[in-house]
């Protein structure tokens, strides 16, 4: 297959079309497998002494969408740097895509984290650096999403954001380190996380089954949205007008 | 099955959880369909109403004509 | 020693010129003109840099303006809509920072000079903002005076002036003409040069849609 | 290239000394946020200690965001914006002229009068002198960075908030090591050390890429 | 119907004209001339109650219109340097809410079919901010063609347009004045009107410092 | 004349409209600023409670504040504000017409996500309620008093710092009652009473006298 020829739209136009229904299944099919697994297999208490109650399925989605969140702003950055620097229609396009899924994203990590900590920490919110780091990261997310919209001419908005976006990045690892480690003199001591290998298989499997299942599904849903774009910005080229007119018949 | 839906007294949270992970998942999903199907029937508005100026001004798109005079 | 080829440009879903090419020569006046909204203010734009085209490639003695970037600025001075004066500013002031950052400072006295010619004794020391909307865009066009930028680009620079303005920025242009430097300028009204050549180049005259510009009978 | 950076910055200090309120808002508002505090939390001794760097800094944060705002729109709205891209000068080096006119006109001032609103929080005096030291160095970092997002909004409707939407996360950093530096300061002057090396590395790589940013910021604004 | 008397105004340390008076009948339209900075901006901002002059005072059918206030405002149409256009709303709307505010709303195709006039057809649903200076222009104008009020107040309703819509607009000008309007305005080209009176009224014409707008010798 | 109200007011939100983000903007920043504060104040819990009232009201206080600073300009740039002088209608009716849609645009959403931001201060949900009570009192108080201020920084450079300069001093009541109500509330609901009817009374007060100072203002910003 010839990449170059897909970075023009008109050649990524039929090619997305024709991943969509893929990813969409392949999305179904994971996410079921970790449902089915989490809520099924895997027992409805973990731990010795001080053992957590059901409320840990919660797992199963939230660090999933914790993950796909982080995962698709590198995306967004990444494709918003490589359509300043190539000036390539598509790259913007692909970013400006990405973007309300990474915030659904965010916000469900958010949402679940919540409602995790009121039965494990007896609250819903508290500041806890990586709570405190997610919101901001939702904030980036709404910033680049409330900048292209609030700019009308597309070339700039798609040039405005991209920036924006890549200036984000370079201040995620900032910003982290800064509420992660607010006492730069003992930062290890802060944060105990756990070590993946030390995760039970039975939960392990299902929460991997259910990230896959999201960034399927983020694929899929990344791809729709971009079609929608990528017809609204070339209606006036011949092969769109030619795609609308067939898809206004069926 | 009143345990699956029970969770041992934590069903509020977890189906709060799932509930607003495959619900939100599922609007997008509507969200996405709507807004392709009516940036479909907008764009075939939109070129239906242009085709018959189209054919007229494509032949004369704004060109630039330069003459020199002094 | 303007040299622009092939040139195209969309704003907002609609096509203002494309395939646009001429050459403009030292010694020469390019009169741009169109109704309103044919593209004449975007044409002069690309022309400086400020807005990208969308397709095709100015040069400026023979380089591409994109790769000169700031010392293709260092050459041009554009007269906008706008006329880049600050109202807290006095009118020497705007003239001074201008000339400074132009890196051609010159002193008071050329300044003050420079206004008295186009008009302005005794309003050097105001503010801006407490001038009339031709006293303004005179200011403004005293920059004119002091320049020494080969390329002039002044859109719509006649507005708002009174009789013996228009007629002291016309020998102004032909100056500039006949010293040996190109102007670039629209205008809805004829310039009548005495020296040089003048090209003309009218934007958009058969886009059908503006024909309905003329007025129905009344 | 030295002296085209002067040149912008006696022009914007001229302009805000042709009206000199303007430089006393920004400080009254900071002054005043800070003192609605204690209106609406009430006003226990021991609490308003806790509470003061914390304010404080939030305060500098807003102030210095609000001033912001009118960093690049007066410039745009009146056409000399887009005289100085024009003006064969590297653009960077006219935007950073312009946040350093700036810092001198807002950020400075909040640097001279913080002993007096951290009196209103019962601030000890070495707390005092930290929280001079972390806002001299905290808030040129905050003009940096606020000059890419005001170039970011420019000359959109409601720009004014969208850039604090944009901005206010990525001061995040400096307002958590800056209010963290005073804090600290009260348990043992010797840790605030790390934090205000931190604020400094913070201060020198801002200073280093925002006006480049910026610059590019400004360039796709006023096409 | 406008009857002014010994009018004075001052502007920063300037006497702009003193003892001004004149009247202005129905089926007449007073072309006020002058240099930049002679006042015809500030005597139309006086006449209209936008700027409280000096000494003097202004009837409008034997009443003063600082007492007419609001009555006074119904009667006129006032067309200043700025097009009072808000630049997110399209053209169509913000002729919609201008004629709704002015107690005399229109309904949609009266509002479509006068920016066809103009010269905008096709245009109508763009934000004004897309449009170009003139078309900006021409949309502030068309409440020109909806507008019923007896008295127009225009300061330099002609610049930015080209020669069509200048022409357009010189009937509408006409057509008010035979209609039995008073029509007030500024402009630094000459009027001609098909019918009705003219009456010509300069400023500032012995103001000696002004002088010195002839340009120097080049 | 309700027909001029509702025309200004339509066309204030369909402004609006057009940019839905600005709505969101204000929510936004007032979401960030309360939540800025742990940040640099640190974290207890007893704390944070103690805190989250006068938080939330300077929080709402900024917001509105600095929506606020548009409320005339935009229009006055354009020259729209100078038709409207010039449309024969009662000034102050006009002025109510944007006030109104200001608050709705910026006031309501505010009550509207009150809770969601009581929560990151463990508010208890009695205290919640009364606290969504006194911002939808307060608020529109806010808007109004605003005005004024807006209408009398019109067109002057820095206006939206002397703007916070002139009513952020007149905003100190609704504030200290506002914040009060919800205080008090934690230890007994029916304590709230007075408070709130304290500002149901600024409220009345200011919608009768607030659009007429406002339009007088303005008459005075535009001679
Ligand atoms: C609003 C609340 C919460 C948010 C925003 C949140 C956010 C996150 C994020 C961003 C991650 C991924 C971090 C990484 O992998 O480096 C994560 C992982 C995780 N979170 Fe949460 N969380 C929240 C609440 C909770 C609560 C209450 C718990 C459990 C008591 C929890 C337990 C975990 C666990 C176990 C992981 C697994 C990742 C690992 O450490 O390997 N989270 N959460
Ligand atoms: N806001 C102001 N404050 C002080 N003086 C002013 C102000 N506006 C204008 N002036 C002065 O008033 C005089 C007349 O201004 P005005 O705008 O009425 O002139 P004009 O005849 O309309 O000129 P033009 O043809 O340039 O539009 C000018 O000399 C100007 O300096
Ligand atoms: N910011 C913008 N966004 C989208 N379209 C725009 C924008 N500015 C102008 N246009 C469109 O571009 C076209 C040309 O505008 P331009 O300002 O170049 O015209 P012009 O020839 O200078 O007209 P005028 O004689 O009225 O000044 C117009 O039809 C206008 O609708
Ligand atoms: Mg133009
Ligand atoms: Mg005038």
């Amino acid at each position: 297959m010839n990449w170059f020829k897909l970075a023009s739209p008109a050649a990524f136009y039929p090619f997305a079309g024709r991943l969509i229904p893929r990813f969409g299944l392949a999305a179904l099919v994971l996410v079921l497998i970790g449902f089915d697994w989490g809520f099924f297999l895997t027992s409805d208490q973990l731990g010795g002494s001080n053992p957590q109650k059901e409320y840990y399925r919660i797992i199963f989605v939230h660090v999933p969408a914790a993950w796909m969140s982080m995962w698709l702003y590198l995306v967004l950055a990444a494709w918003s740097a490589i359509g300043l620097v190539f000036n390539t229609r598509l790259s913007f396009m692909m970013a400006k895509a990405v973007a309300p899924t990474g915030a659904i994203f965010t916000f469900l990590a958010l949402w679940t984290g919540a409602l995790w900590g009121r039965p494990s920490w007896g609250t819903y919110w508290d500041w806890d650096p990586r709570l405190t780091s997610e919101l901001l990261l939702f904030f980036l997310y709404i910033g680049y999403i409330a900048l292209h919209s609030a700019i009308d001419d597309t070339r700039r908005a798609d040039r405005a954001a991209a920036l924006l976006a890549i200036v984000g990045l370079v201040m995620v690892p900032v910003i982290f380190l800064s509420i992660n480690c607010p006492d730069p003199t003992q930062c290890a001591s802060l944060h105990q996380r756990s070590d993946p290998g030390s995760i039970h298989l039975s939960i392990l499997i299902p929460m991997l089954s259910m990230t896959l299942g999201f960034w399927a599904y983020s694929f899929a849903a990344v791809f729709a949205r971009l079609r929608t774009i990528i017809l609204t910005r070339e209606a006036d080229s011949a092969w769109a007008r030619e795609v609308i007119a067939q898809e206004a018949r069926t | 099955m009143m345990a699956f839906f029970s969770q041992g007294g934590y069903g509020g949270y977890v189906w709060g959880a799932f509930g607003m992970t495959f619900g939100l998942l599922l609007i997008e999903i509507l969200q996405l369909r709507a807004s392709q199907r009516k940036t479909l029937t907008r764009l075939s508005r939109l070129l239906r109403l242009r085709a018959p100026r189209q054919t007229a001004s494509s032949a004369g798109r704004a060109q630039g004509t330069a003459g020199t005079k002094s | 020693m303007l040299d622009v080829t092939d040139l195209a440009c969309r704003r907002g879903e609609r096509d203002l010129f494309s395939g646009l090419g001429f050459q403009l020569p030292a010694r020469t006046l390019l009169h741009v003109r169109g109704r309103n909204g044919s593209g004449k203010t975007s044409l002069l734009r690309v022309l400086c840099g400020l807005l990208r085209p969308d397709a095709g490639s100015i040069r400026w003695r023979g380089e591409n303006i994109r790769e000169l970037a700031e010392d293709y600025h260092r050459d041009l001075l554009y007269f906008g809509h706008l006329n880049g004066l600050k109202a807290d500013l006095t009118g020497l002031e705007n003239l001074r920072i201008a000339s400074t950052l132009d890196q051609a400072p010159v002193d008071e006295d050329a300044i003050i000079e420079a206004l008295a010619r186009i008009g302005l004794e005794g309003f050097e020391d105001l503010p801006t903002r407490m001038l009339s909307q031709g006293q303004k865009k005179r200011v403004a066009l005293a920059r004119l005076i002091l320049s020494k930028a080969p390329l002039w680009i002044l859109d719509e620079p006649f507005t708002a002036l009174d009789v013996d303005a228009v007629e002291f920025l016309q020998q102004l242009i032909s100056a500039q003409v006949a010293d040996g430097g190109s102007v670039v300028l629209t205008t809805h009204q004829e310039v009548p040069l005495t020296r040089g050549a003048i090209q003309r180049l009218t934007l958009g005259e058969t886009v059908d849609d503006l024909d309905a510009a003329t007025p129905a009978a009344h | 290239m030295f002296r085209v950076f002067y040149c912008v910055l006696a022009r914007d200090i001229t302009l805000a000394m042709r009206r000199r309120t303007d430089v006393l808002t920004t400080l009254f508002f900071f002054v005043i946020v800070v003192s609605l505090f204690p209106l609406g939390v009430g006003s226990e001794r021991e609490q308003l200690r806790l509470l003061g760097p914390g304010v404080v800094w939030v305060a500098a944060l807003l102030a210095s965001m609000l001033a912001l705002e009118r960093l690049f729109a007066a410039d745009y709205d009146d056409g000399t914006l887009e005289q100085l891209l024009l003006t064969g000068q590297p653009l960077a080096v006219l935007v950073l002229g312009k946040v350093v006119a700036h810092w001198l006109l807002t950020g400075l001032p909040l640097v001279l009068i913080a002993p007096l609103v951290a009196m209103q929080y019962h601030l000890s005096p070495p707390a005092i002198w930290v929280m001079m030291a972390a806002l001299a160095i905290g808030t040129p970092v905050l003009s940096l960075i606020g000059a890419i997002g005001a170039a970011l909004t420019l000359g959109l409707r409601g720009g004014g908030i969208l850039l604090s939407l944009l901005i206010l996360p990525l001061y995040v950093p400096v307002l958590v090591y800056g209010a963290g530096a005073v804090s600290v300061s009260a348990i043992d002057i010797a840790d605030t050390e790390p934090y205000l090396s931190l604020l400094s590395a913070f201060l020198l790589g801002a200073s280093l890429l925002a006006p480049l940013a910026a610059a590019a910021a400004l360039r796709i604004s006023l096409e």
